[in-house]
């Protein structure tokens, strides 16, 4: 590793760090037009070319606003909550391959910043540490509404994370690795969004919850606990939690798009070769996203204990339940050969139909005797 | 230059002392059953390490088993020190001497 | 087919065990169950016993080993059952009479709380005596031995509620253990000097004791034999053991129990061959039994104790011939006296049954036109039991009085014929004051169900024709059969001045005489009976408290045994052994209290003698390296 | 580098977990044991555990520290600890047997194996591989039954931190006689 290798990885994460804050800014004028749209209204049209800067002057704004520290808080965890909330959304990032790599100074320069072989794990890894932004953040603020925010995300993003973590674990069974360009490498022949669909709502539902995304937004829930576990915060440390929300739902798209949509893949014409993959990867996450807001503004909110029930008596037993069904897929056909396979699943099908047919009559006849 | 398995066991060696302490004088159960965790990080590090010193993975896969015992050891553990703390409205470990003579 | 021996007391206890777990649920057929049970035991039997028929007498004894129990060292003890004819001849006559008493029961303890619990028990207690006289070793035997004890206690004390019937059962389970007692020790003598507990080897070796030792072991046997057979002096219990059902009585009568004792003493015959003194013993102790127990009998007033008496008499006849060396007609005596004696005592719960429980001789009266079956199985076993011509009774017991002569016993023999006498007085009187001349109470007693009076008539026929089996002592099948066990019977019909026929003849003549002494003083109506009661009250007192016996025992056992418990329960144990364990108890206290300030009870102190532990650990492995 | 990184981590830890004993808050106390399992990840990582860095990541940080959290929040014990030890001598001797065992462990160490002693060569090949292969081999049946250990965990801390339900009694619910408990303010 001498010092291009250091100085390449450089500027991809500079790169990769602007190109989420950018990223950022056009999904926030995004979704507030698209809502807009589907809600019959105008949206941010001021600020740029249709609005689009909507989101800059939003930020300078918050920027140069006095940050208020209430008397209540316990201050160092309250600067700290923000940053604890913005960094592993970042870091998250560094394992996603967005980009099949390009040939500079004789060297490959893969478009991913760390191809670690533990991969996944790491997405999880950054997931799981997100609670701590907004456990901490509604604890330190020593008010009762962000301690009621903090405890509820806290219980919901522990509960989802084994719904993401079931939905990871299919995919992961089903692609034989963890490292995220291989499961890429994997999807050459069939995204994984076709013979892991379960899988892939799964991951979604849980992920948006995950996110605070609508419809599992109680943690900010603004109805109940006015903003939930930021209630307190104003200035920077808002627009901290406002981005890092943002880059949450950026990267949950992107490691959505590695997992099921194929990552970069798609046609690559003789035409800047390297280009291709990078545009690929961006529409499908742009694709995931809009999805994400279509669903909020579709879907009404859950309510608290609903959405408990909801994670844990649907989500965690269905995302077992095709774990075990991924594993069968994944080994049966190694066992008893494929054509056996799809003889026994011909036979079971054409039994269970027969059955449905006949169980009918069964019932009516015992229903006549039947007092 | 890699870094000498000793200094991973000394650096062991003594979060496992300072979770001893904890342990000893902390009162506060929920800070007792933290010093506890740091024990047992302390140990799965020094299982690591030895596992690298041999250049196996048994090491590992018994720190594993250990994470897994501490995971359904915390749920328990916080589940009595709930039930405790309805119980007697606190969690000090010092109030808990049923068996005192 | 011999194989499958092990079949006769499983049958039973499986029964027994099935019962006693499920009663509640097999109550229903509990009766059917259990006598199905037996009665299958009972074909087993059979089939067994034609198996042993089809070979040569030579070979029909053969050990069926069912597994190893006791293995310790030198000493063996085998769960292994012995097919020969003495015990074929015994296991017939259980499970036989047994079956028959069970169906009789079916209907007797119809509407009983305790229905299933007593068949339990009746099974048991069958399954226990099979045990006994299946058994091939002395380890065996006991515990067949101890579970007949166990089961009659049960069955005496049946009616708990009742404290009579509880204090009889005790008194069966106790006065017993004497004799088991005793008997143990024989055992435990039979081991250490024949070094083996399995009858081919002790016996085997019998021959080679000294007589001395033999004496010692064939007396302590029999002391078990008198206990279990209710022979002098330890006969108190059985005219108690009346206070269970009457089934329980026949069973214990005739078939199981009581027969054990001549069982064993014909069984162990090698060993009291080995000392005259043993089988002097036995003749004397039988024939006193017999006499004193007739003379009791004629005293009763409750016709179930005429019977009990009657069967401590009967067993003596039983020990005075193997005392004379008869073995096969001692068993030929028991089979008979199964027989007959089951026969009156069904027909006694018969007429008890009929009565609401009046048992009393003195109220009863004139029952045989009211119930004609229990009269006639009543006289027919009565004039058995009495040794009237050509029923069974006659054959055993003048082939018994037959061999006493014979062996040149001539006291023995006319003693024999004083007890035949007077058993032929007091059962003729039992009949006499219960079925016949008018009632003396206001009774309305009725003829018993079907299920009750079958068995009667089927023992009755047995008791009739019985004696085909062994008119004679040389000849008789059953002799003959049991002879390769006991030894050929001898010929020596010369030996006396008396020919067999003549023998014969005086036999029936005394009981021919003591019926007609007995008619004429309670049935002919030219004597008032209940004058000369009154005239002779202190004698007819001694007679129904069997010469007083039982409380000589009360008076010079109970009383200071009472006296004694009492003292170390209220002195003893209250001062002495409370006091100890109270005063160890308050030393380990005070000791305590010492030692508890130790536990503070704050779990960061005993976390820090845990760390002290390890830290003392680590440096003395440093220490070491 | 490896040593560098190790140089960093190492104060940080051990840094991390004294102050986690001094804090008078469990949430404080409860952030720097976070902290120190972060350098333990990374020392992980130094060993080539790679799977285990992360499994400690997602399970001690994701898991069990927000479960510490949630709880110290739910019950709101996050009142300061008083300083008085109420044991007589308890902290002294604490320390200085800690002390000794520290002391001791180290020493046996420089004398097993060296204080300077360079490690074994690197296992070659993926270390999730490795650490897979023998999971699923060697210890499968102790797999399995970690997760019938945690089946039974999961059942057991429902059972004890239920609120009275449907008419079963509850353990945690009924106070010691004459010992009112008050309401948490």
């Amino acid at each position: 590793m001498d010092w291009l290798d250091w100085v390449l990885l450089a500027a991809r994460v500079v790169l990769v760090f602007g190109a989420l804050i950018v990223s950022v800014m056009l999904a926030v004028w995004a979704e507030r037009k698209i809502v807009a749209d589907m809600q019959t209204r105008l949206g941010p049209r001021r600020a740029g070319p249709f609005g689009m800067l909507i989101t800059l002057a939003d930020g300078i704004k918050l920027f140069f606003k006095e940050g208020i520290t209430p008397t209540q808080v316990e201050r160092p965890v309250y600067i700290l909550a923000p940053v604890l909330s913005l960094v592993p959304a970042f870091l998250a990032f560094a394992v996603v391959p967005f980009g099949a790599g390009v040939e500079l100074f004789g060297r490959r320069v893969p478009f991913q910043l760390a191809d670690l072989n533990i991969g996944i794990l790491w997405v999880l890894a950054m997931g799981s540490l997100a609670v701590y932004g907004v456990v901490l953040a509604g604890w330190s603020s020593g008010s009762a509404y962000p301690l009621l925010g903090g405890i509820r995300s806290s219980a919901q993003m522990i509960s989802y994370e084994i719904g993401i973590a079931l939905g990871v674990v299919a995919v992961l069974m089903y692609s034989g690795t963890m490292r995220m360009s291989e499961i890429v490498a994997a999807q050459d022949r069939i995204w994984n969004i076709v013979p892991q669909f379960p899988a892939f709502l799964i991951f979604v539902t849980a992920a948006l919850a995950e996110t605070n995304r609508p419809p599992f937004d109680l943690p900010e829930a603004e109805t109940e606990l006015v903003a939930g576990y930021f209630t307190e915060y104003s200035g920077i440390r808002f627009a901290m939690f406002y981005l890092a929300e943002y880059i949450h739902t950026i990267t949950v798209a992107a490691v959505a798009v590695t997992l099921f949509l194929g990552g970069w893949r798609g046609p690559v014409f003789d035409f800047l070769p390297w280009l291709w993959p990078l545009l690929w990867f961006v529409l499908k996450v742009v694709a995931l996203i809009f999805v994400f807001v279509w669903v909020r503004a579709t879907i009404p909110r859950f309510r608290y204990d609903r959405l408990m029930s909801f994670g844990w008596k649907v989500l965690i037993p269905w995302g077992l339940v095709w774990v075990l069904a991924t594993g069968a897929i994944v080994v049966l056909p190694e066992e008893i050969g494929r054509d056996a396979l799809v003889r026994w699943v011909a036979i079971g099908a054409g039994v269970t139909l027969l059955l449905s047919l006949i169980a009918p009559l069964l019932t009516r006849g015992r229903a006549g005797t039947r007092p | 230059m890699r870094t000498p398995i000793a200094f991973f066991l000394v650096v062991s060696a003594l979060l496992f002392t300072i979770g001893t302490v904890g342990v000893l004088v902390r009162r506060n159960a929920l800070v007792i059953f933290m010093s506890i965790e740091l024990q047992l990080n302390a140990v799965n590090l020094t299982l690591i390490a030895f596992s690298r010193q041999l250049g196996e993975v048994n090491g590992q896969v018994l720190a594993f088993f250990s994470m897994v015992v501490a995971a359904a050891e915390v749920v328990v553990g916080l589940a009595i020190i709930v039930a405790i703390f309805r119980r007697r409205v606190s969690a000090n470990v010092d109030d808990i001497n049923l068996l005192r003579w | 087919m011999t194989d499958l021996i092990w079949l006769v007391p499983a049958l039973p206890l499986a029964g027994a065990v099935a019962l006693l777990l499920a009663g509640k649920p097999l109550r229903r057929i509990a009766g059917g169950l259990a006598s199905l049970l037996v009665g299958a035991s009972f074909v087993v039997s059979v089939l067994v016993l034609i198996d042993l028929l089809g070979v040569g007498a030579e070979e029909r004894t053969v050990a069926v080993k069912i597994f190893d129990w006791i293995s310790v060292g030198s000493f063996e003890a085998p769960v292994e059952l012995r097919v020969d004819p003495l015990s074929m001849v015994m296991a017939l006559t259980v499970t036989g009479v047994g079956f028959l008493i069970h169906v009789y029961s079916i209907d007797y303890m119809h509407g009983d709380p305790r229905y299933s619990r007593y068949f339990a028990y009746l099974n048991l207690f069958v399954a226990a005596m099979l045990t006994l006289v299946l058994a091939n070793n002395l380890v065996l035997l006991y515990v067949g031995w101890e579970g007949v004890g166990l089961c009659s206690y049960l069955l005496i004390a049946f009616w708990f509620e009742r404290r009579a019937a509880a204090d009889a059962g005790k008194k069966a389970f106790i006065v017993t253990r004497i004799g088991d007692t005793a008997m143990l020790i024989g055992i435990f003598l039979a081991f250490s000097t024949t070094g083996s507990v399995r009858f081919d080897e002790v016996f085997g070796a019998a021959g080679g004791l000294a007589s001395g030792t033999a004496t010692a072991i064939a007396l302590l046997l029999f002391a078990g034999a008198v206990g279990k057979s209710a022979q002098l002096p330890l006969h108190v219990w059985l005219p108690d053991a009346m206070e269970g059902p009457t089934p329980v009585s026949a069973l214990i009568h005739a078939a199981t129990m009581v027969t054990a004792g001549v069982y064993l003493v014909v069984r162990a015959h090698a060993i009291f061959e080995a000392s005259e003194v043993a089988l002097g013993v036995v003749a004397v102790v039988g024939i006193v039994t017999a006499v004193y127990a007739g003379l009791s009998a004629i005293g009763q007033d409750d016709l179930k104790r005429v019977l009990a008496y009657s069967t401590i008499s009967q067993l003596g006849y039983m020990f005075l011939a193997a005392g004379v060396g008869a073995y096969a007609v001692a068993i030929f005596h028991l089979v008979a006296h199964a027989f007959f004696k089951a026969l009156l005592f069904l027909s006694a719960g018969s007429v008890m049954h009929a009565t609401d429980g009046v048992i009393d001789v003195t109220r009863l009266g004139g029952l045989r036109r009211r119930m004609p079956v229990t009269a006639a199985s009543f006289a027919v076993g009565g004039l058995a039991l009495a040794g009237i011509p050509l029923l069974v009774g006659f054959f055993s017991k003048d082939q018994i009085l037959a061999a006493a002569y014979e062996a040149g016993r001539t006291g023995l023999w006319i003693t024999g014929l004083v007890a035949a006498f007077i058993t032929a007085i007091y059962i003729t009187r039992a009949y006499l004051l219960t079925f016949e001349g008018e009632p003396r109470s206001e009774l309305h007693p009725h003829e018993s169900p079907a299920l009750m009076s079958v068995p009667m008539a089927v023992l009755g026929v047995g008791a009739v024709l019985g004696g085909l089996l062994g008119a004679s002592a040389q000849t008789g099948r059953v002799q003959r059969f049991l002879g390769p066990v006991v030894g050929e019977p001898e010929a020596h019909a010369a030996a006396g001045a008396l020919s067999e026929v003549g023998l014969s003849v005086i036999a029936s003549a005394v009981a021919v005489g003591g019926i007609a002494l007995a008619w004429a003083l309670y049935g002919s109506g030219r004597v008032d009976w209940q004058a000369l009661r009154a005239r002779f009250g202190g004698a007819r007192r001694a007679l129904s408290r069997g010469f007083y016996v039982d409380d000589a025992y009360g008076a010079l056992l109970v009383t200071p045994g009472k006296a004694a418990a009492s003292f170390s329960a209220s002195v003893l144990d209250t001062r002495v052994v409370d006091g100890a364990v109270n005063g160890i108890g308050r030393a380990f206290v005070r000791l305590a209290g010492v030692g508890r300030r130790l536990q503070t009870g704050l779990v960061r102190t005993y976390a820090l003698a845990f760390l002290l532990g390890a830290a003392a650990l680590v440096l003395v492995l440093v220490v070491r390296t | 580098m490896d040593l560098i990184v190790f140089w960093i981590m190492a104060p940080v830890s051990v840094g991390a977990a004294v102050l986690m004993l001094l804090q008078r808050n469990a949430v404080y106390a409860a952030l720097f044991l976070v902290l120190n399992q972060f350098t333990l990840a990374v020392f992980f990582v130094l060993l080539d555990a790679h799977f285990l860095a992360a499994v400690q990541v997602i399970v001690y940080a994701g898991a069990i520290m927000v479960l510490f959290l949630f709880v110290i929040m739910f019950l709101g014990v996050d009142r300061r600890e008083a300083l008085v030890e109420p044991i007589r001598g308890q902290r002294g001797l604490a320390i200085g047997l800690g002390l000794l065992l520290a002391a001791g462990v180290v020493l046996a160490i420089g004398l097993g194996i060296g204080l300077a002693r360079a490690p074994g060569p690197a296992p070659g090949g993926d270390n999730i591989e490795a650490v897979a292969r023998v999971l699923f081999t060697d210890y499968v049946f102790p797999f399995e039954l970690t997760s019938i250990l945690l089946i039974i965990a999961a059942v057991a801390a429902m059972v004890l931190a239920r609120r009275k339900a449907r008419g079963l009694p509850d353990l945690a619910d009924e106070a010691p006689a004459g010992r009112e408990p008050e309401r948490v303010p």
